[in-house]
Formats: C-alpha cells, sequence, structure tokens
C-alpha cells in the first residue's frame, strides 16, 4: 500500500486498541497486554483527578511545567525515570516469569518480543538517561557555584522532547504495538517488508526525538561547565561528579547523532521506499549495525561515567576524606570517554570481518579496564585510612564495588572476539550488561538520590527503609542475573520466549525469583519515599548539609534558594565546603547584597512537549494532516518565542538579603550535630566539625 | 509439632548468632551469595554448549575462555579481598586504623593502580591476537582428508543445509563426517541470522545478497544441535537443527540414503521451504514416511541453487514483498500472523 | 553599548577585553552545536561513502550529475557566505541599519538562488531516473545533499525572522546576538558544502 | 576612528577568504573535469583543496584563531575533528572490508 492511500484517521482504526484483541479472541498473553494498557489508561485518569481534586493545576503549571529552574527541570527528570522505570520494571517481571515458566509460557513470541523492545529502549532512553540527566541538573550547576545552567529554555525543551517521546511509548501500550526488534532494532527484520505494522515507527520516533533531547542537554552541559564555573574553580578544582558530567556531556554531543541518523534512515526506508538498509536494490543492513553501535557503545559510558562521579562524591563524604588519587581519576574519566569511540564494532565482532579488524577492536575495548581498574583502586583508596559509615549511599556504593567488578569482568571476557563468537547473542551477554547497568549506573542513581534528596526537598529519606531495599537490591540483582552467565554460557539464546532444553530450568526459576526479590526492593523503596514524606517535618534539615558534606552544593540551605547563591562563591580548593568549614569561612553573610536576574517562567517546553507528542503519534499512524498541522504549530511557537523580549525577572536585593539573614539566624540557633546522630531527628542539617 | 510458628524464631536466632560470629551487619552474607549461586546444578547434562566441545574450535574457545577470566582475576581478586578488610579495620564505630583525612595520593601506589591492569590487558592483548587470527573462520581447516563443502541458506524458521558436491540437501539435520574439516559458504533469504553450533564453531552472520563463511573440523563422534541466535519472529526458538558427527562410512550410508529418499528441491519445493514456517510445520508438509521426524531431504535439481538464492538480490530490481521469502505476503496469501499460541 | 559590542567581538575570537559574559557563552554554545551537527553530516557521509558502489543497475553519477549547475550551486553558496560577513561587520561596526538589512537580504537571496538551483536539479535527475526509490546509492545521495538543503532553508527562514525582529525592535543586543549565530550558521553550510561538491559529487563521478 | 579602519580590515580578511575560496573551488572543479575521467588520483588533489578551503574558510570567515581567547573554540574544532576521523575512517574500513568478505559465492 502506497503511504498516501490513508483516510483521515491513517492507519487507526478500533482493531488497533489493544483491548480489541482481548475481546475478539481471549488469551493470557492478551489479558496481559490488556492490563498493561488499562494500567497506563487508569492511571493518566487518576493522576489528572487527584490534581484536579486538590487543586494543584495552578501550582503546577506556574511552579513545574513552565519553570525554568534546574532544579525543578531536574526533579521533572527523575519524576518522569520513575514512572517509566515501574513499566520497564514490571516488563522484566513479566519476562522473568515467562522464562522461568517456559517451556509452557503464557505469552506469544510477538509478545515477549514486545516487551523486551521496549523494556530495553525504556530502561536505556527513558530511565537511565532522564535520571542521570535529572541528578546532573540537580545538582551540577550547585557544584560548580552558578546560578542555572548555561541555557535554562534549552533546558526546559529538552525535558519536553524526552518525555513527549516517553508518553509516545506508553500509547503504544494502548494503541497498536510496539517493535519486536530489540532496543537495537537491526534491519531488515524492522524493516517495512518484514515488519510492515506501527511498531518500528513507535521505536523510530520515539528515539529521534529523545536522541534530540538528549543531545541538547548535552550542549547545555557542556557550556554550562566549561563556562559558568565560579570564580577560583580551575578544572583541578572541580569535584569529580562535575567532571564525569562533562565527559558524559562530551558524549552525549558527539555520540547522539550516529543513533538519530540511523533511525531515520530506518525511517526513511519504511515511510519513503529508500533503500538504506533493505535486502534488495543495494542496501546495506551492516551500516545500521555499525552506525548503531558508534553510538550505542559511548552510551553504555554516557550512562556510567555520572554514576562513577556519585560513587566519587558518595566515597568521600562517608569516609570523611578527600578523594583519593583525583588527578588519576580525572584522566581515567577523560581515557574512558575518548576510548569510548574506538571500540563500538566489538558488538558485531561476529558479521564477518578479518580479524585484524577484530584484534584491533578488541584490544581498544580491553584497553578501557585499565582506566576504569584505576578508578576501582581509587574508591579503595579513599576508604582507606578513613572513617567509614555504613549509610544508604554507601552501601550502594560498596553493592556497585564488588558486583560491577565482575560485570566488567565479564566485559572483558567478551571482548576477546574467540569468545564473543561462542557467547555473542546469549543469556552470558545479558548477565554482562545488567551486570554493569543495574550495579553500575542504577545503584549510582540510587546512591545520589539517597544522598542528594535532602537538598532538593529539605528532609532526609528514611534510612532504615533505605537500608533495606539497598539490601534486597544486592540480593535481588545476584539471584537475577547470575544465573544467567551459566544458562549463557550452557548455550541459551537472549530473547528466547521459550527453550526446549530443560537444563536451563533452574537457572529461569532461580532468576524469577531474584526478580521477586527486586520487586520488594523497589517496593521498599516506594515505602522509603512514603513514610519519609509522612515523617517530613522530623527530618527537615534546612541548614542543608546533613552528611557533613565536602563541595559547593552543602554550602547553602536546603531547599536551596531559586537562585542558589545569594553570592557567587569563590572557590579556593577542591573541598572548597570542607575547607570552609574547617577555616570557619562558612556560613558568613555576603558582602554586599545584589539584585539577581533571573530567567522568567516560560510555557515553550509545554507547548513543544504537547505538540511534539501530536506530532510523533500523527507520524506513527499516517495521518498527514495532523503531522503536518503540528509540525507547522511548532516552527511558529519557536519562533514566537523569539518574540518575546522580556525574557528576565530580577530578584530584588532586599529578598535576597532577607532569605539569607533568616537562614543565617536558624544557622547560629541549631545545635551542630556528630556523625553519630546523622540519621536521627537531631540532624538539621549543620554538621559538627570532628577531627 | 508446632513447628510453623517456631522456625521463624528458631531462624532468627540462628541469625542473631551468625552475626555474633561474623561482626557486623548482613554484608558479609550477602556477598557470599555468588559463591551459592555459582554452585547451582550443573548436574543436568548439556550438550550444546562450547564447554564440552567437539572440535578443536571450540575447544580453543573454551581454554580462551577458562585463561581470559584466569587472567582478569589477577586484577580482580584483590578488590574481593581488599575491600572487606579496608571496610572492618576503617569503619567509623569500631575500626582501628589510623585517620588520615588528608591523604590523597601516593606516587608508588599510583604506579601499581595503573600498572597492574595495564600489565594483565597487555598479556590478554597478546593471547587475544594469537588466539583471533588462529581462529578466523574464513580459514579453512588443514585436514588428511580435503574439505566437505557445505552450503548454507538461513530461512525463516529453518536452516537449508546444502551439500553441492553431494547434491543433496537438508533441513533440520547437519551430518558432517568425522576428522574431516568442514568448510561452509552462508547466506539468508530471509532477514539477517547468526549461525551457531555451539559445540563446534562460533557465530557467523548471515545476510540476504551476501555470503559469510564458516570453517570447523568435528573430532569426536556424537550428537549436537545449532541454530539461529538473532531473533527474528515467532518460529525463532524453533529455528535448531541436529548436528550429527558420523564416521566416514556411516556417513556415505546417510548420503546414499538422503539421495534415496529426498524430494527434488526445485523452485517451487524452495518456494514453499522459504516460507515463513518453522520445520516442524514443513514437515508436516513435505515429509514423507521415509524421512526422520525431524528432518527434511532433498536432492538438487540445481547445483547453483545456492548462487541463484544470493544473486536474486543483486539483480538490479526491487524485490516486491511477495518475491522475498520472511514476509507475510510472500506465497501465504492474507493468513494473520499473530503469535503462535504456546 | 559599548562593553557589549566589543563582547560581541570577542564572541567571534577577536578583540581581547570586554567582560560582559553572556555573548560567550551563548556563541560557545552554538559552536558545541555546530559541532555535534557536523558529527551528524559526518556519519550520513560515511554512509555515502559506504554506498557509492550500490547503484544497482541504475543511473550513477555519471549519468546524473549536471557539474554546470553544480558550478552555478557552489558560488551562489560562497558568495552568499561573504555577503554574510559583509552583513556582520555591518552590525559589529555599527553601520546604518539599511545597509545592514541591505546585506542580509542579498545573502537570503543568493540563499534561496541556490535552493532553487539545488531542487531544478533534483527534478533533473528524477527525470532521468534517479530517485531515492531506486537505488542504496541514491538513497545516500538524497539522504544527504538535501539534508543540506535542509538547513539552508532553515538558515533562509531565521533570516526572515531576524529582519521582521530588526525591523520590529532594532539593532538590540539580543538581536545582534542571535544574528551572530545565524553568521556563523551560514557559514558552517558553506563548509559543509565543501565536503559535498567534493565527495559526493567529485567522488562519486571519479569513481561511479 | 579605529572604528573605520576596522571595518575595512574585516572587509579585507572577508575578500580574501572569498577570492581564495574561488580559486580553489575552480581549480577543484577544473581539475575534475579535465583529468577525473580516467584519473582517481585526482581525488587526493581534490581532497586536499577541499581541505585548503576549508582552512581558509575557517580562519577568513568563522574566526577560528590560535590565539588565546579562541583557545576554547579551536580546542573543540579540533575534538570534533578527532572523533569525525574515527567515525568516518573507522566506518569506510569495517564496510570495506566486510564488503570485500562478504561478495563472493564460493
Ligand atoms: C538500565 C538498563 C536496564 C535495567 C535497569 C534493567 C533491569 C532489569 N531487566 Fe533488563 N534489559 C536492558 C536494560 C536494563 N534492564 C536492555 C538494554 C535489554 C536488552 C533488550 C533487547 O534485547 O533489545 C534488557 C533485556 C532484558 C531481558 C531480556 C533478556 C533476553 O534477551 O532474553 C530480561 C529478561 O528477563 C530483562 C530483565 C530485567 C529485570 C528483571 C530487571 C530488574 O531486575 C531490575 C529492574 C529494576 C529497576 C528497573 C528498578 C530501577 C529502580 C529505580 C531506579 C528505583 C528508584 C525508585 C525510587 C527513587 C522510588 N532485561
Ligand atoms: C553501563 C553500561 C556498560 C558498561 C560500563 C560496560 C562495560 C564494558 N563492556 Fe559492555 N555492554 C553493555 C553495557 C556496558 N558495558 C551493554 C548494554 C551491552 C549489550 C548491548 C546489546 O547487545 O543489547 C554490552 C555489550 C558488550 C559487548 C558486546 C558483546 C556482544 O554483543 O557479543 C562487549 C564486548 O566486548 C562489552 C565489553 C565491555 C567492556 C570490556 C567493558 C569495560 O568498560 C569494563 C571495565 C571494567 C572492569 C574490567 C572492572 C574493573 C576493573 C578492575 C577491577 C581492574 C582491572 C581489570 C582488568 C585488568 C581486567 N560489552
Ligand atoms: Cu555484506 Cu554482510
Ligand atoms: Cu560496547
Amino acid at each position: 500500500m502506497n503511504i498516501t492511500d490513508y483516510g483521515w484517521l491513517g492507519k487507526l482504526s478500533w482493531d488497533s486498541i489493544v483491548f480489541s484483541d482481548l475481546i475478539s479472541n481471549f488469551s493470557v498473553s492478551a489479558a496481559v497486554g490488556s492490563t498493561a494498557g488499562a494500567i497506563v489508561i487508569f492511571a493518566t485518569v487518576a493522576t489528572l483527578a487527584l490534581l484536579t481534586w486538590f487543586k494543584v493545576w495552578g501550582t503546577l503549571w506556574s511552579e513545574w511545567l513552565t519553570s525554568t529552574d534546574h532544579k525543578r527541570i531536574g526533579i521533572m527528570y527523575i519524576v518522569f525515570a520513575l514512572v517509566m522505570m515501574t513499566r520497564g520494571l514490571l516488563e522484566g517481571m513479566v519476562m522473568r516469569a515467562q522464562q522461568a515458566a517456559a517451556p509452557d509460557g503464557f505469552l506469544y513470541a510477538d509478545h515477549f518480543a514486545q516487551l523486551f523492545s521496549t523494556h530495553g529502549t525504556i530502561m536505556i532512553f527513558f530511565v537511565a538517561v532522564p535520571f542521570v540527566v535529572g541528578l546532573v541538573n540537580l545538582v551540577m550547576p550547585l557544584q560548580i557555584g552558578a546560578r542555572d545552567v548555561a541555557f535554562p529554555v534549552l533546558n526546559q525543551i529538552s525535558l519536553a522532547v524526552t518525555v513527549a517521546a516517553g508518553m509516545l511509548l506508553m500509547v503504544s501500550l494502548v494503541v497498536g504495538e510496539f517493535s519486536t526488534g530489540g532496543w537495537s532494532a537491526y534491519p531488515p527484520y524492522t524493516g517495512g517488508d518484514f515488519n510492515p505494522g506501527v511498531g518500528p515507527d513507535y521505536w523510530v520516533w520515539a528515539i529521534v526525538f529523545s536522541g534530540a533531547g538528549t543531545t541538547l542537554t548535552g550542549i547545555n552541559f557542556t557550556v554550562t561547565i566549561l563556562k559558568c564555573r565560579a570564580v577560583g574553580m580551575n578544572f583541578f578544582r572541580m569535584p569529580m561528579f562535575c567532571w564525569t558530567v562533562l565527559c558524559s556531556s562530551i558524549l552525549m554531543i558527539f555520540a547522539m547523532p550516529p543513533l538519530s541518523v540511523a533511525a531515520l534512515m530506518l525511517g526513511f526506508d519504511r515511510y519513503l521506499d529508500f533503500h538504506f538498509f533493505t535486502n534488495d536494490l543495494g542496501g546495506n543492513m551492516m551500516n545500521y549495525a555499525n552506525l548503531f553501535w558508534l553510538f550505542g557503545h559511548p552510551e553504555v559510558y554516557l550512562l556510567v561515567l555520572p554514576a562513577y562521579g556519585v560513587f566519587s562524591e558518595v566515597f568521600s563524604t562517608y569516609s570523611a576524606k578527600r578523594l583519593y588519587g583525583y588527578k588519576s581519576l580525572v584522566f581515567a574519566t577523560m581515557s574512558i570517554a575518548v576510548l569510548s569511540f574506538t571500540v563500538w564494532l566489538h558488538h558485531f565482532f561476529t558479521m564477518g570481518q578479518s580479524p585484524t579488524i577484530n584484534i584491533v577492536f578488541g584490544i581498544a575495548t580491553m584497553l578501557i579496564a585499565v582506566p576504569t581498574g584505576v578508578k576501582v583502586y581509587d574508591w579503595m583508596a579513599t576508604m582507606y585510612r578513613g572513617r567509614i559509615r555504613f549509610t544508604t549511599p554507601m552501601i550502594y556504593s560498596i553493592g556497585f564495588l564488588i558486583l560491577f567488578v565482575i560485570g566488567g569482568l565479564s566485559g572483558v571476557i567478551l571482548a576477546n572476539p574467540t569468545v564473543d563468537f561462542q557467547v555473542h547473542n546469549t543469556l552470558f551477554l545479558v548477565a554482562h550488561f545488567h551486570n554493569v547497568l543495574i550495579p553500575g549506573v542504577l545503584f549510582g542513581m540510587l546512591a545520589g538520590y539517597n544522598y542528594w534528596f535532602p537538598k532538593a526537598f529539605g528532609f532526609r529519606l528514611d534510612e532504615r527503609l533505605g537500608k533495606w531495599s539497598a539490601y534486597l537490591w544486592i540480593i535481588g540483582f545476584m539471584l537475577t542475573f547470575f544465573p544467567l552467565y551459566g544458562a549463557g554460557l550452557l548455550g541459551m539464546p537472549r530473547r528466547s520466549f521459550s527453550y526446549m532444553d530443560l537444563a536451563f530450568k533452574p537457572y529461569m526459576v532461580v532468576a524469577f525469583i531474584g526478580a521477586m526479590v527486586v520487586l520488594c526492593a523497589l517496593i521498599s523503596l516506594v515505602l522509603q519515599l512514603l513514610v519519609s514524606l509522612r515523617d517530613r517535618k522530623k527530618n527537615r534539615v534546612p541548614v542543608g548539609d546533613p552528611w557533613d558534606g565536602r563541595s559547593l552544593e552543602w554550602s547553602i540551605p536546603a531547599p536551596a534558594p531559586s537562585y542558589n547563591f545569594a553570592e557567587l562563591p569563590r572557590v579556593t580548593d577542591r573541598d572548597e565546603f570542607t575547607e570552609a568549614k574547617e577555616q570557619g569561612r562558612a556560613y558568613q553573610p555576603p558582602k554586599i547584597y545584589r539584585d539577581i536576574e533571573i530567567p522568567k517562567n516560560n510555557p515553550l517546553g509545554f507547548l513543544l512537549c504537547v505538540l511534539s507528542g501530536i506530532l510523533m503519534f500523527a507520524l506513527v499512524w499516517y495521518m498527514w494532516w495532523l503531522a503536518l498541522l503540528s509540525a507547522l504549530a511548532i516552527i511558529i511557537v519557536v519562533i514566537a518565542s523569539t518574540f518575546r523580549w522580556d525574557s528576565e525577572q530580577i530578584i530584588p536585593a532586599s529578598q535576597v538579603q532577607q532569605d539569607t539573614e533568616r537562614w543565617l539566624a536558624l544557622v547560629n540557633n541549631t545545635e551542630p550535630v556528630g556523625r553519630d546522630l546523622e540519621n536521627t531527628p537531631q540532624n538539621n542539617g549543620y554538621a559538627k566539625l570532628e577531627h | 509439632m508446632d513447628w510453623n510458628t517456631e522456625a521463624p524464631v528458631r531462624l532468627l536466632q540462628y541469625w542473631t548468632r551468625l552475626r555474633g560470629y561474623i561482626g557486623c551487619r548482613p554484608f558479609w552474607l550477602i556477598f557470599s551469595l555468588p559463591i551459592l549461586i555459582f554452585l547451582l546444578p550443573h548436574s543436568i547434562h548439556a550438550t550444546e554448549t562450547f564447554l564440552e566441545p567437539l572440535g578443536p574450535v571450540a575447544h580453543e574457545q573454551k581454554t580462551h575462555f577458562f585463561w581470559a577470566t584466569a587472567l582478569t582475576m589477577v586484577a580482580i581478586l584483590p578488590v574481593f579481598a581488599l575491600v572487606p578488610v579496608i571496610l572492618i579495620k576503617y569503619r567509623r564505630k569500631k575500626g582501628k586504623g589510623i585517620y588520615a583525612p588528608k591523604w590523597e595520593s601516593y606516587g608508588p601506589l599510583e604506579l601499581i593502580m595503573w600498572g597492574v591492569p595495564f600489565l594483565v590487558i597487555f598479556v590478554l592483548s597478546f593471547m587475544l591476537w594469537r588466539a583471533t587470527s588462529m581462529l578466523d573462520p574464513y580459514k579453512e581447516i588443514e585436514g588428511v582428508v580435503p574439505p566437505i563443502q557445505v552450503q548454507v541458506v538461513g530461512l525463516d524458521w529453518k536452516w537449508l543445509f546444502i551439500y553441492p558436491e553431494l547434491e543433496i540437501a537438508t533441513v533440520g539435520e547437519l551430518v558432517v563426517p568425522v576428522h574431516t574439516p568442514v568448510s561452509m559458504i552462508l547466506t539468508s533469504d530471509t532477514v539477517m541470522q547468526s549461525f551457531w553450533i555451539a559445540a563446534l564453531a562460533g557465530q557467523i552472520y548471515v545476510m540476504p545478497g551476501m555470503t559469510t563463511k564458516l570453517n570447523f573440523i568435528a573430532t569426536k563422534h556424537g550428537k549436537t544441535q545449532g541454530e539461529n541466535t538473532q531473533y527474528t519472529g515467532k518460529g525463532f526458538t524453533e529455528q535448531k537443527f541436529d548436528v550429527l558427527i558420523k564416521s566416514e562410512e556411516d556417513f556415505q550410508a546417510w548420503v546414499a540414503q538422503v539421495r534415496a529418499n529426498g524430494i527434488v528441491l526445485n523452485p517451487q519445493t524452495y518456494k514453499r521451504l522459504a516460507m515463513r514456517s518453522t520445520r516442524k510445520e514443513m514437515q508436516k508438509q513435505l515429509a514423507t514416511p521415509q524421512m526422520p521426524s525431524n528432518a527434511l531431504y532433498f536432492t538438487l535439481s540445481d547445483p547453483q541453487l545456492f548462487q541463484s538464492i544470493v544473486m536474486r538480490y543483486h539483480s538490479g530490481k526491487p524485490l516486491s514483498m511477495e518475491e522475498q521469502p520472511g514476509t507475510v505476503k510472500f506465497g501465504q496469501g492474507e493468513e494473520k500472523t499473530e503469535g503462535a499460541q504456546p | 553599548m559599548d562593553g557589549n559590542s566589543s563582547a560581541l567581538n570577542k564572541g567571534l575570537g577577536e578583540s581581547p577585553g570586554a567582560i560582559h559574559k553572556d555573548p560567550d557563552v551563548v556563541i560557545f554554545g552554538f559552536w558545541v552545536f555546530m559541532m555535534s551537527d557536523l558529527i551528524f553530516f559526518g556519519v550520513v557521509f560515511a554512509i555515502y561513502i559506504t554506498m557509492i558502489g550500490a547503484t544497482a543497475g541504475g543511473p550513477g553519477p555519471r549519468e546524473l550529475f549536471d557539474f554546470g549547475s553544480l558550478f552555478a550551486q557552489t558560488m551562489f553558496l560562497l558568495t552568499s557566505s561573504l555577503t554574510v560577513g559583509i552583513a556582520t561587520i555591518t552590525m559589529k561596526h555599527q553601520r546604518s541599519q539599511g545597509s545592514f538589512l541591505f546585506w542580509v537580504v542579498v545573502t537570503l537571496l543568493f540563499g534561496l538562488g541556490f535552493l532553487t538551483l539545488e531542487l531544478l536539479d533534483f527534478s533533473d535527475m528524477a527525470a532521468k531516473g534517479g530517485t531515492p526509490q531506486r537505488s542504496g546509492y541514491l538513497s545516500g545521495f538524497f539522504g544527504l545533499v538535501p539534508l543540506h538543503g535542509l538547513h539552508v532553508s532553515f538558515g533562509c527562514l531565521w533570516m526572515l525572522v531576524m529582519i521582521a525582529q530588526v525591523l520590529a525592535v532594532g539593532m538590540t543586543d539580543l538581536v545582534k546576538l542571535r544574528f551572530l549565530r545565524l553568521a556563523l550558521f551560514w557559514h558552517f553550510l558553506d563548509l559543509i558544502w565543501i565536503g559535498i561538491f567534493s565527495v559526493v559529487y567529485f567522488g562519486g563521478w571519479v569513481y561511479g | 576612528m579605529a572604528e573605520k579602519s576596522g571595518f575595512a580590515a574585516h572587509l579585507r580578511t572577508y575578500l580574501t577568504g572569498y577570492v581564495l575560496s574561488v580559486v580553489f573551488t575552480l581549480a577543484a572543479f577544473w581539475a575534475v573535469l579535465a583529468l577525473g575521467k580516467e584519473n582517481k588520483s585526482v581525488l587526493l588533489l581534490v581532497g586536499l583543496l577541499g581541505v585548503a578551503q576549508l582552512a581558509v574558510q575557517l580562519k577568513c570567515f568563522l574566526n577560528v584563531t590560535t590565539q588565546r581567547e579562541g583557545r576554547d573554540n579551536l580546542a573543540l574544532i579540533l575534538f570534533s575533528t578527532l572523533i569525525l576521523l574515527i567515525i568516518v575512517l573507522g566506518t569506510a574500513w569495517i564496510m570495506g572490508n566486510l564488503a570485500m568478505r562478504m561478495h563472493t559465492t564460493m
């Protein structure tokens, strides 16, 4: 059928709605799908209803949706990541259940395929990336002593398109189906001939838009770090987290384009009958694999580097000690970032190229183990001769240290083409990447979440439940993914919705039990949040330094004011705030109070979110008129926004003075607490000097 | 007995006592879990793995796997060993270690930290280089007898094996004589797939319009399985085939049997074979009672079949979906293709 | 004004001194964006290169390319790069708003001329059977050259908006800063075009 | 005033860049049309001319300098070029090798 052969509604019809399948022909698989669809609808309606009930639309609009404040944008990113994460996690559970139940599973092959495709896509693009970006947004400008990121409105736009793309994925649960081609969506399987449905189109547009958002974020963060640091903060006084963010942002700038190109070309093949990756007329599917991994490999380091940054901060803070080997760590981070562009071929060692090429890329891959190893050793040396406190972030970090090394080890094994020929596309690979993604990226994010939560909201998270969840994560992770190493070595391919060989069964059962433990971990995380919300009065830390922190973000109140710093700090040391505390320079009033200029609220991001969501939906369903309209609307809105001339607002000096003096008074009236009382209500965020 | 209510209590008592022994925190118990998991039942015998090699290629791969693992341990074991020590010695509450809050760099230590991993990687790189050039799947294996040629075509969801010199072809069964090098050339007549016989050689991708090569030799009699590892739709998990390694005489007998019982693989048969279907489904359509229950036998009508399959993608004309095996439309009319109900 | 305008100069990498921070940041940010775009183009170039042989029996570069038109397009774009530069210096040196607008309009016209020629060229190619649907090679071509054309169209739109803004509020700092970025963008597109005629047209033609 | 001479100097830079670019362009067109039909090595010449023109335009139009204030930009451009080269050359190497090894039928 020609692309112009569709009517007003394009390909859309009653049969596209997920429930139609259940009605016309009942099965467990369809029921699972329908339940998921129903949950999405129910959750949306419930959220809208609750918002209306509590009459918070106004606040939501003025304080959040139109905000350009990096801290709020960061929080919105994280909330978004958590919503998507819930879906990704549940999908993981269902997949584990299916494989534990196999050979008599309960899902259709295609349904299972949609699960691993959405799970992978969501976890990478809509959980890991937004979580990282959100945390960076929240923390990085504070750490470098800036008022905001370099381009606050651009920041808003990045969030907007990312969220729109994520929503598109959610819609795919209810209307139509998602791609079955995995998160890497290799053609020709995902091409128009073999997959004429809308599934891969959902994938293409979600990737293109979220990719654009990530690229813009990368630009924003890079410029912020390079150009907006506080006076005196030269490169070697930047906190380690900022270094990792800088490298990760550079990866965003240079690694996202190949993905966008690959996805767009796949789209051209599908929509306009081009021949980039088709079987016939000179198309070449190998180009796709090459492009995808040109992006895909840097991507995984893009995710893990900021997590390394979080661990560096956590190890140092909770060992009450300077970070060991700062320069080594910086150099290691940079080497990882650069090397990550030279190894992409290790994802297709088995495509048939000459051994010379495999050798070059294999060795380049293994080289990354050296700087990573240095990092691991440096973290150990940071704890050495410290005073280690076993707090929640620290438990995640120690879990990371032990478990990640195992994942890295399996990575090095995979880097040997000889071995990769045998374990490529098996569960061994699946175990490898979950072993680096969960203890690496997710534990990092969770540690950061527990660590910086008080800075964002002004109160601490419940420590007991936090620890529970950390331990459950660690146990659950090991139970879920270590068996997969075994099953992979025994030859079980990845993406198998079923298997005949009963040798795999025990592994799958253990893995399923593990997934249940992970579910408990997630539940305790949610409980932790609820309990902490309940106890928020008791656990307030208004002074702002609950953990005896070392860098600038701890030197201001919690939650931080919209302008961050009453007076932009001058930096003289790497652990600036620790130095300040020790020399009695902390908690001083500014010399003079000045007016502060910050950007006004801006509806641009929200409008773009809605419009690009509509645009993507229209494209997926071939509703050309709607696509055209929304594209035009986007252009008009953007142009119109450039005609807003007074986009800044002034916070008067008097206001700043009032805020600051109130806070300083609070500091004076607060009793500093020692580290032993860190997790008790006595902790008001004023740390006692202890050495 | 009121075992039920007592059990948790008793468990708790053990637990506290255990904690007493270990000193603190549930930590140590948790981190000993990996060991328990690696002790999982290896009792059930699996043969579709390179850990039970039937030929030198897979054997070499297995050896390399263990060597690589052992060598990386040099750099990794210190982490396992030292992290607990550091945690105990320097914990805030009862730690006995000294406290040096400003200590941040020490030259010789720095050197070790960079040096040890670098050396390990250096040695590993050397091994990698040797093994990779030795095990190039394109390199023909030198044996006492000349290699036997097999042409492999990936279809949805089955593998077609053509023995051009013997003028036979099979689906679902690959039979090779022991101690004879096998030289495969592979292509696909649908989407990209990944061909794999774990016990004999590693994977290699197959792509329409292109050919890849795979060489191996079997040195043990026996039976194993091969498969596709690249997800290609609902029949993916069934795209497997038996691999039988026979002595020269048995092999000849088998060839004779295929010749005698095979049906002719002409364009019509090939077209039916190429449809989206599993081997089992094809078996129902094409098999004769003389064929085994899990394989199809053919005699070749056109020795250039393989070449024509590859060259069809280079005709310079577009292939419509009706002519493209692996699509829903290829010769199947309007049939619905929901996933198979389990 | 003075402080700012010399800061603007600084954004272009000249005239040291001034302190105002923003233009520096904004211009640098735009450079970073352009480098990301450069990689985007680079990847598409790489695809084109791998596709040079893949004509699948369809028309190839030697049948399709018209060097007369190519030369005209090249000169149009190159000249527009000069005129946008002249517009920049009239702006920096605070010549009259009229002369500034004049040079912007000249640039715009060259840009539109370039686009017209390019579209005519494409329709010529299509008439000879050179459509992107015909072969992998042509997909590669039409993935790359119109991508540049799209950037040029976007630049033209941007120019229109700039003209409107100058007319609406005059040469404010904000407008100037935007124009500086536009000029950078426009020069950048000419750089890409050098790659296109060297690699796509000449490379394709010599190898095709 | 200094303003005036600034203007003229700027204009001169742009004009120099323009003239040089035109010359390089003409040379490239001439080389291909006159020699390119048979001679593949003409591409080397075209490549050199292209690089020269890139350099000229970067210097004269985009004002990229090696001076101190321009360091950030220069570093950025050099790094981007490095990544670009890795991507383009790597791709060409890999895909070229694959094409060689995959288009035999026996
Ligand atoms: C970041 C990435 C990420 C993460 C976290 C996970 C987590 C999990 N994944 Fe993963 N998975 C992928 C990335 C990820 N996965 C990718 C890329 C693929 C490949 C897809 C493909 O084949 O194309 C894949 C494939 C994949 C498969 C298919 C395997 C196959 O091919 O056969 C399975 C099967 O069971 C699976 C299971 C799980 C399970 C059970 C979890 C869970 O155990 C763990 C899940 C836990 C969470 C997601 C929670 C995170 C929690 C927070 C962040 C909490 C914060 C909360 C508060 C602050 C309140 N995954
Ligand atoms: C955050 C994510 C992340 C991280 C950090 C890594 C880290 C590494 N990865 Fe992983 N990888 C993925 C995510 C990640 N990977 C994903 C998602 C895939 C699959 C995608 C898909 O197909 O769907 C993948 C796939 C993948 C493959 C492809 C396999 C295949 O498809 O067949 C390979 C092969 O080389 C590989 C290697 C490595 C290596 C060598 C590292 C190294 O960086 C690890 C370095 C760390 C250590 C080595 C541990 C610490 C070091 C020491 C304690 C000291 C010294 C050690 C030595 C000297 C050995 N990875
Ligand atoms: Cu050519 Cu694969
Ligand atoms: Cu990788």
